[in-house]
């Protein structure tokens, strides 16, 4: 049974070292901020210059001025701070983010990645994910198997146009977490009930164990 | 110091004389900071063939509050300069898409870092600096780069604004400015960036004073116009459901 | 009688206008924040991030954290902002700088001006004079017009190494209020009983009327 | 966030682990912001061969609080890099200028503005800039140099340091620092700039959360080590007369 989004977001907060600055990404990597850390020490960083935020403000509790890299309405419990947005991406350039977690269309066995322009668009969505992706010590991306057609999201080389070149050390989706390695990807966990051959058949690059 | 007011009457009067062609810069990450009231009255005052800068041309969201992709429809664009030129998700169509797509309006697709970067290097006299974002990418091909210790870097432009227009939670009548949470995000380096700030501001404006000196986010010296924000329905103040 | 450094410090600034964003460098220039400016409103800028202050503190009210460019202990009246040093320069070299005072060693027809490094010296004092000469809308020199030995301070060219090249509006000396023309200096004001004839003499560049 | 405490318990444990051959940048400006417990513990200490950046080399006044000249004549400097390399009227003679003369410390002399903007490009990862500061003077001779709209600017590079000695006026236990008026100077930056940032603190240190996070200078991720300057005689107090 593949892992719901929660249990994604979960398995991937797992690979997160005591005390690093994490910087979370539009749209499904936003989830890691609810799950719970057990005793690490994280500070999430937003690119909007949000520095050591929270959970989502329960309803009702919402600061009309505090959101989030994807507009969400966050929190922004005690030890927090701000910095206007040449600084937040000042911290991100200089490499002080540990890691940063993106959602993504494409991944490729040579750790390129596809995250802001789809096929025949004109326009992009670059927002940080290029700041970000030159420049964190980490980049994981948390993102589909497949697409809604069926089509693999796994390649040996993307597609689309890249974000960055070179620099994916994780990947989780739906069926697994898992790392590439240049020529492949090496599995380094699985969904339970995911078998090897489900793997590849869904995936359009070389799979290792 | 400054003794004179810089508090205008109104929104109108805040953006009377921008000029046909301006370049200007448009605070706030989506709804923080966002100068929604200017906006209006730049739709009213009508100036053509601007550049409008900022972070994205406004979403697919209904309602709508005013955003560039207004200014679009409204026959004033003619290019925007944004890190986000089309929908957040496959699906969405913006407002602006259409006419991007027709060629009635340019777009520059710049990397946030950079943009926010390109904004605070125009104010800080820099003209030029070097960058690892975007690299090895479309937005790179046939520019300048250059390898500095063993890493490459791809050569980028300060962004000078003609004015920004920003939203504030207070200002002191010098025009001293603070920020609350993240509205801060642009606002700071679109105002080194401007000739021309111009700010729409929550709290009733304070006497010169009333800000301690460690306290200011952006010194006063660079702001020019200061319109407090009326209660709606007077005014625009989004709520939490019309921005999600 | 030659003007003194007060009178040279009220002469000067009565060229400034009204709203103008001024910077006083080190030494003699630091008085013009102690002259009655009238009507006038103009904010004083110190290169170490203070913006908008007043006369040097009175005895025994002096702010330990609050000095200007010459470690003066001035005032902050209402109104004042502080920026940190990169900002502070941030200021200066987008030309919001109307104009900046600066002391100097020497003063060319040119526009040249010399005020960081003395003869033989191996090290230099350049704080923030080269930035603030090659960005402030204009440049004031306020200086003696001649060194303890008597030799000229004003030239056809500077023998020292030059702070910047051809920025130089303005200079006041205990003689008079000069503009250097690029081939001499013109008169703009003397010091009440100094002769054209003085004048000339103390000068090592041709002197316009 | 951060739960762990950044406090260590005296200016000796602050400075453990500087290791010879570091590039140390020195906050101040005058007497605001400097660091002189931490530097008279750097002096116990003994690191070699380091690479001292700040405003001045110290000034020729006494009594003299601890400065970079009294790293020079401790024999653990091998170049600094500063705004200020000889004293501001020619017959001041620096502590640090006969060393220089004899060739046994290097120097670069930096305009100022250049300086900060190096230490901030370092800590926003812009490798390299354009100025026009230096432009046709002495420090500009066999530079790179390039016209960007009309204009001759100098290409500068960022400026990386292994530790930041800064003093502030509060911290919170996360690291958040404050500084009081004109002790801004170069501490924010400077902070940007190093891997390793150790501050004195002038107020008690503050519990996680008495800093609003609108009002933080400093953001605590870029802060290492804290430690509260104790009452003088303990700890370096300098008084006005000391610093005119």
């Amino acid at each position: 049974m593949p892992w719901s989004r929660p249990e994604m977001a979960e398995r991937l907060a797992r690979e997160f070292q005591d005390g690093w600055i994490v910087n979370l990404g539009v749209g499904m990597p936003t989830l890691i901020a609810d799950v719970d850390l057990g005793g690490k020490e994280i500070v999430f960083h937003a690119e909007n210059g949000v520095i050591g935020f929270g959970p989502v403000a329960p309803e009702g509790q919402e600061d009309i001025h505090l959101v989030d890299a994807s507009r969400r309405y966050i929190t922004l419990p005690p030890g927090g701070a701000i910095v206007h947005h040449a600084d937040s991406f000042a911290l991100i350039r200089s490499g002080r983010i540990d890691v940063t977690v993106l959602g993504s269309y494409e991944a490729a066995a040579n750790r390129d990645f596809a995250n802001w322009k789809v096929k025949g668009a004109k326009g992009g969505v670059i927002g940080g994910a290029m700041d970000l992706a030159a420049c964190a010590k980490n980049v994981f991306l948390m993102m589909e198997h497949r697409t809604r057609d069926g089509a693999p999201r796994l390649l040996a080389q993307c597609a689309l146009p890249v974000t960055a070149r070179g620099v994916v050390k994780l990947v989780i989706t739906e069926l697994g977490l898992f790392e590439p390695t240049g020529t492949a990807f090496r599995v380094r966990d699985l969904a339970p009930g995911v078998t090897m051959d489900e793997l590849r058949a869904a995936t359009a690059a070389p799979v290792t164990e | 110091m400054a003794r004179r007011s810089k508090i205008v009457a109104d929104f109108d009067a805040a953006v009377q004389g921008i000029e046909d062609g301006s370049t200007i810069a448009f605070g706030g990450f989506a709804l923080p900071g966002s100068p929604f009231n200017l906006i209006a009255a730049l739709l009213r005052q009508g100036a053509k063939r601007l550049v409008c800068v900022g972070n994205t041309t406004g979403g697919p969201r209904k309602p709508r509050n005013p955003d560039i992709g207004m200014l679009v429809e409204n026959g004033q664009v003619a290019k925007v300069i944004c890190s986000f030129t089309a929908g957040s998700r496959a699906s969405d169509v913006l407002p602006f898409t259409p006419y991007y797509e027709r060629g009635e309006v340019d777009a520059e697709t710049v990397p946030q870092g950079t943009l926010a970067e390109r904004l605070r290097a125009a104010g800080a006299g820099i003209p030029a600096f070097y960058t690892p974002a975007g690299v090895g990418t479309e937005i790179a091909e046939g520019r300048e780069t250059r390898v500095i210790n063993g890493r490459e870097y791809l050569l980028e432009y300060a962004l000078p604004c003609d004015v920004a227009l920003l939203r504030a939670y207070q200002a002191d009548e010098a025009g001293n400015l603070r920020f609350r949470r993240a509205q801060r995000n642009f606002g700071p380096i679109m105002a080194m960036a401007a000739k021309l700030v111009i700010v729409e501001v929550e709290e009733p404006i304070l006497p010169v004073g009333a800000i301690d000196p460690d306290d200011v986010h952006t010194p006063g010296i660079l702001v020019h116009r200061l319109v407090h924000i009326p209660p709606a329905p007077a005014a625009i103040w989004p709520t939490l459901k019309e921005t999600r």
